[in-house]
């Protein structure tokens, strides 16, 4: 698509169509896990429940490492993968600690602080810096 | 006939939904936000209104990648509350109002909004909170609920232009309902923030305090804010904000600030609210 | 750069589908219909498209009460057939086109549409029967299709000057989609018929001929024609006329008519058929 | 729902709001029958299968009378009682016809014949017939 004027936003994956046709599949599946019996099934033996779905090989290697930003480049959306939080008995903020590479206590010491500033967070373009 | 009496905005961060329903609201981390909702719970009993037409946006939970609407209107009896992803929050069942709901499409349709009609649409924390918020924990929410939910998930949502004139559609539509019917419009999500990625926990004080200025002042001026202005200074679900602009149209040109509320954090969320009337 | 470079219109009632599938085209009551689409399947072969951008409506196969959308583009890779009632029709399924779909869709909700985005959509005799007519019985359809389906079927359809201007979207659209992709837009549905009730049969020839003399000349008259005029003049189902709008909205503003066919009856419905180029 | 300027036009439903709350379930219910296993089911014990659906005694017996002006009365849209007319293996102009109260010859004649005229059929307004 053209024209993505949001992509110079650093630390930042906007979920548009390249990134939802991409994602598609892993996102459905993390939205399979709004029925309590696919959590189980899926809690219960992860690898089987993923063979279901038609998702890539580095999908499927960041939905077993929760490794959350890699599947933000693959086409995972935050909504959609929070139910992967919730089935793990996660909090959204223990989840978005960790993709901010910060452990939760700092990252709470952090939002208590008044969040991350955005002066320096705007654009990775230099001039904005 | 049905009369538009205020308009409400708040955040509906689901973390505030946990610290309810689990009872933690006086923890020394949650006790200064629920504080900061104590004079509107106060207010919502004296201004109980019949139905609340509630803007919010699904957190895929009704709406999956197979289904976007951009704007899906609410028209059945009752809203079942969404499983997502630990259990349903143990809140009430939410009634509707299929009456004044379809003249809304029916209205809205016809000013050129390509609604999207909707019987069966389980509710997430992005309409439960709020209710929670404003009205504690009855056993049946006091009033009527019209949800309509806006897609902001997947880029673009529609823009605050097109979102403060469906406002004011929904002000024509509701005043051209003839039974007497007290309608207040509640505008949800954001403040600023940001969920995923590195620059998860971003929060913009000075931004959302002039949104909320001009909320009440300068709508016409928001209105042409552009979405990556939002994701930008506001965290990528800032844009969240753009709901609150349907909540604004529906009150027409003036407004007059009835209460406002900020507190940073909830969670990973910058929370504001407000209670607006026309003026 | 992608083009539109044509625009075709067409009833798209069962009956047809049915009379293909069943080898009865040359019966008597069958054989002139099939005769004044034999120039345009000629044409066809000589002006394939890569891609069919096609305005139908589904008819309670896909969408039930529980969802309607006003506009609903499909982005998916595939649509399946869906099954009306007795069976999957025999034709191969629809190949979309993501790319394009996704563009066009950002593109007309930036445009202020509030396009639904669906990604499942099993699609009915209102997209397949068009199809069928104008390439045959192939083993699988010579192009990629991209469905546009809006909704007729609940009152109120959006009106004729939204669905023109719709059709302006997708032009802008199309226009500003980089890769060289020749495009034309179908609009489908119609003529004159109504199949519900005592007047079911009601056929208005003058009205369906001037149609289409305004679809080339006057598109911007035929905008504004009210929805009550077709319920009227054209039987309840013969408002699905306002898709030919969206058609011709994407043509620009001047159009010629290369060919048109006009028969009455198939089954309930007077059948129109036009092939038109942006002049 | 106000102005509805479409209630003058004779032997015609508007399938608006107003008649899509009060159909809601018959419609549903018919559009069911777009599975197999559903058609089958129904054709086997129509009444057990009736019982399954929030239907009023009024949409019951259309049903199972396959009354369809009555149905249309009741909120009953011809796109989704048309997967009755599948089920029963009847053609759309078939059911059509008993709409319009004629034999499906005639039907058929009429329609061959250029189909109903419309002068006549506009309005049930005096000054308009
Ligand atoms: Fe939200
Ligand atoms: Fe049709």
């Amino acid at each position: 698509m053209s024209n993505k004027d949001y992509n110079d936003i650093p630390g930042t994956t906007i979920f548009d169509g390249d990134m939802a046709r991409k994602g598609y599949w892993v996102n459905q599946f993390c939205m399979s896990l709004v029925k309590p019996d696919n959590r189980a099934r899926f809690l219960a033996d992860e690898a089987t429940y993923l063979d279901e779905w038609q998702i890539t090989a580095e999908q499927r290697t960041a939905v077993l490492k929760r490794d959350y930003n890699t599947l933000l480049s693959l086409g995972g959306n935050v909504y959609f993968f929070s139910k992967l939080f919730f089935t793990d008995e996660k909090s959204f903020e223990a989840c978005a600690a960790q993709m901010a590479g910060m452990s939760q206590p700092d990252y709470r010491a952090m939002m208590i602080n008044g969040g991350r500033a955005v002066a320096g967070n705007r654009s990775t373009r230099v001039e904005d810096r | 006939m049905a009369k538009i009496t205020a308009g409400i905005s708040t955040s509906h961060v689901p973390a505030l939904g946990v610290a309810m329903d689990h009872g933690n609201t006086e923890d020394e981390y949650w006790a200064p936000l629920f504080k900061g909702y104590e004079h509107s719970r106060q207010w919502m009993q004296e201004n109980t209104p019949d139905v609340v037409v509630l803007v919010y946006n699904d957190h895929a939970s009704a709406f999956s990648l197979e289904l976007i609407p951009t704007f899906a209107i609410g028209c059945a009896e009752q809203f079942a509350i969404a499983d997502e992803g630990w259990g349903p929050r143990p809140v009430p069942a939410v009634e509707g109002h299929p009456e004044l709901a379809w003249h809304i499409a029916q209205s809205a349709i016809e000013d050129e909004f390509d609604m999207t009609i909707v019987n069966r649409m389980p509710v997430d924390h992005g309409l439960t909170v709020p209710l929670s918020m404003l009205f504690g924990q009855p056993k049946s929410w006091p009033c009527q609920v019209i949800p309509i939910a806006v897609n902001v998930v997947v880029y673009p949502p529609p823009s605050g232009r097109r979102c403060y004139h469906l406002g004011q559609a929904i002000g024509r539509a509701v005043e051209s309902f003839a039974p007497d019917v007290d309608v207040q419009v509640w505008g949800t999500g954001g403040m600023s923030h940001q969920l995923q990625g590195p620059r998860a926990g971003l929060i913009n004080q000075a931004f959302d305090q002039a949104f909320m200025n001009d909320l009440v002042a300068n709508p016409e001026l928001l209105m042409h804010k552009p979405h990556i202005e939002y994701l930008r200074e506001a965290g990528s679900e800032g844009v969240e904000l753009v709901m609150w602009l349907i909540m604004r149209g529906a009150l027409g040109p003036h407004a007059k600030e009835l209460y406002r509320f900020y507190h940073v954090p909830a969670s990973n969320t910058a929370v504001g609210h407000m209670i607006l009337q026309s003026a």
